[in-house]
């Protein structure tokens, strides 16, 4: 039951292994939250060029996906939000990068869609906005949606905190967010992982994301885990 | 006297019913949590994977993995729940959510709703606003009433890029609470001091009183 | 935080306060596992008549919802197999019940899209089958496909291990099956629950259904559980 | 000598790919999971929300919560999974399950399968074999080579209703293990002693030497 999964990879280059020039690929996260940190930089190591990234926010603050941005690895950006991603602003601006920007509901059931053989489907979503341009449009029970089609991957590069041999996953807290997603919609799911641990660690009830969507394990243990923004309230005084 | 960012987030509360699921946008919204009364069993939707969102951490105890759609380190209050991001859009859109609680750049009298782009300015991205816009049971929008140019926010129709249409139930801004309907916007309360006048001044659509 | 729930419901009664007769309702279980065995008595003990039983067996060896077949108030089924539900077939064949039968793949992925706020999709099963008479198809990069349609109940009556009182949800093994799906997809949503807890019981993180999804919760802790087939194998010899 | 459904259990085993993730249909097919070598890493799939499916209970262990897609009493290996119907259905129409071994009533050169009503039959219900044809990666037909009345099973074109269109890769029967193609079925293995005149004889469709 312990033996060593032949998911496991131990090298980041190992992982990332056919990871091409051309590729479109699904890095898990919101915002800096939740990054494949080891993978970002190893794809940036492996000089891979003229990608394309679909990820929510694609770096911020210059940190996390801005990397590729900077290195000017990325041909094609599809993403939700942009914020304060100056990396972004300066390379659009520039018409360095193209960017499909995306309502966020419409891109992760895009990805759904990928992963569970839907090829298209409706939705309220955009419906009167430029969202919609070009776009089929129908009514459906006296209301009006957009058609939305499945989007693909190559790769996806997420992070998950406890991973078994079979690649059963399970993440923390709202580092989940598009991970297990993006796992569905990609050829080649790499998972970087906190703790790898052998199978019978998780209970059947306690997956997150099942083994089948994910094709390689790489342990990592230590991450920046950077904050965007460091909220508090001050802690009550605990007497002494 | 007109209300105060502070005045409208205690507004906007009193519009939650006790027992709801709300989304609070990024901004003037986020300060209406602090106003939601001990005990009415009012639950938090972060669209980024987390309903149940409780007060920001103490010192010392957040979480960089623990955030809400501002990227703002919080909490999870006992009955939380935390999920995917396909999970989280599905109970937007599907209806589940039954309050959100938004920014504005522009509304139309009809509900219309433009909070994403301003023409010729800087994009800063779509997020959630087109889902919870076009998802959440009811779309409650909080502003100022004119922008810093003394431009009227409330309008006829939206000149700015739409984020939904037909949309907003009730806007609450610096001058007035509001309801959306075709033939202007109904009167729901006037803040202190302000007279119908000034408000019919300030909004760019016709003021019906009640 | 440990306030009893407003979604608790002391008797069955109550918990099915105002369903009505010709209401649809999603029952959750497959064949005999996991289903709401008080609640399914409860309707035949409320009256409610000319219902839609939408479930994916609908009753088997004349338990679970082969009750309510017996009982005669079943207008419309809609399932996807029948197998030895020998009640369904006799009154299928007498024309006494109508019954949309389905491919299973499909009748979850409308109660999901249900729950999605996706008004239709479009899916490859049941193409070129009597699945796609009457339905609208459409090439999508050259694979042939069927659009289908979301399917909303009134009612969805649920069986779960554990829940805390604002209705977070966990399963057991596969008892989870369509439970989780259908309680998306219905207006109101009743949840017969073998463990009713606090909140705070359950981590974040290990939430199966989170509990916006759940208006109704009863304790129910005994249940017949029957098994269909009782398969097992020789225990090796323990020694002793 | 034809093969037994034993030795066709056995051969569709071999047909497993080590690390791979099978769906195994209810009848002949089920008995596959005896074949499979210790160590080859194979993933049984379940429809009703099952990944890792191990071998039945021990008497005394079996759990009415714990079934597969059969109603039968199973248990879960060390790195198995549950999840609910969407999810599990989600996988099969993805193309996430490598190998779907089935079960057929008709099955035509183009790999049209015909498994779940008899014309003027009794309908037993569709469950979860439209899907499984239609999105596993591979399908794979067990079957006897002919009927009870000694009717072609393997025909050029099905009359009994399909479950899928071109769908099925490979068949095993009693008689042979042949390839579906456009011309015909591609002869693969013939059975012990089963000559290619009884195999031709018993299908009701061109038989392609290779």
């Amino acid at each position: 039951m312990t033996r060593p999964s032949s998911k496991r990879r131990d090298t980041i280059a190992q992982a990332l292994d056919g990871l091409t020039d051309g590729a479109a690929i699904m890095v898990g996260g919101f915002g800096l939250c939740g990054n494949p940190e080891a993978l970002i930089q190893g794809v940036l190591d492996a000089g891979a060029r003229d990608l394309t990234l679909i990820s929510n926010n694609s770096g911020n603050m210059g940190k996390g996906l801005a990397l590729w941005l900077r290195a000017g690895i990325v041909r094609r950006v599809i993403c939700s939000y942009i914020g304060n991603n100056e990396d972004l602003h300066r390379l659009m601006a520039a018409g360095a990068v193209e960017v499909e920007i995306t309502p966020q509901g419409t891109l992760v059931e895009r990805m759904r869609a990928a992963g569970a053989g839907i090829p298209a489907f409706y939705t309220p979503t955009g419906v009167g906005t430029v969202v919609a341009d070009g776009k089929e449009t129908r009514e459906i029970n006296g209301r009006t949606y957009l058609l939305e089609h499945a989007l693909h991957a190559d790769f996806a590069l997420i992070r998950a905190q406890r991973a078994d041999a079979f690649g059963n996953l399970r993440f923390w807290r709202t580092a989940r967010n598009f991970s297990p997603v993006m796992a569905t919609a990609a050829r080649v799911t790499v998972a970087e992982v906190d703790h790898l641990l052998p199978n019978g660690a998780i209970d059947p009830d306690d997956v997150h994301l099942p083994g089948l969507y994910v094709q390689r394990l790489v342990e990592v243990t230590q991450h920046e885990d950077p904050f965007e923004y460091r909220t508090t309230r001050p802690r009550p005084d605990a007497g002494a | 006297m007109t209300f105060s960012k502070q005045d409208i987030a205690r507004r906007a509360a009193q519009e939650i019913p006790p027992g709801s699921v709300v989304n609070l946008g990024i901004g003037l919204p986020t300060l209406v949590a602090d106003f939601i009364p001990p005990g009415s069993d009012v639950w938090l939707h972060s669209e980024n994977g987390l309903l149940g969102m409780g007060p920001f951490p103490f010192e010392g105890d957040e979480d960089p993995q623990l955030i809400n759609a501002g990227k703002q380190t919080v909490t999870v209050l006992p009955g939380g729940s935390t999920f995917d991001s396909a999970a989280s859009f599905a109970m937007i859109r599907g209806g589940h959510v039954d309050l959100a609680i938004l920014g504005a750049m522009q509304v139309s009298q009809h509900g219309d709703l433009a909070n994403w782009a301003i023409p010729g300015g800087r994009v800063m991205g779509i997020g959630g606003a087109m889902d919870l816009a076009s998802g959440a049971r009811r779309i409650l929008v909080l502003t100022t009433h004119t922008t810093k140019d003394n431009e009227p926010k409330l309008v006829a129709a939206c000149d700015y890029p739409l984020t939904a249409v037909r949309a907003v139930a009730r806007v609450i801004t610096d001058l007035a609470v509001l309801d959306c309907t075709p033939e202007g916007f109904r009167l729901v309360e006037l803040a202190p001091d302000v007279s119908l006048q000034q408000l019919r001044q300030a909004t760019g659509a016709p003021i019906l009183t009640p």
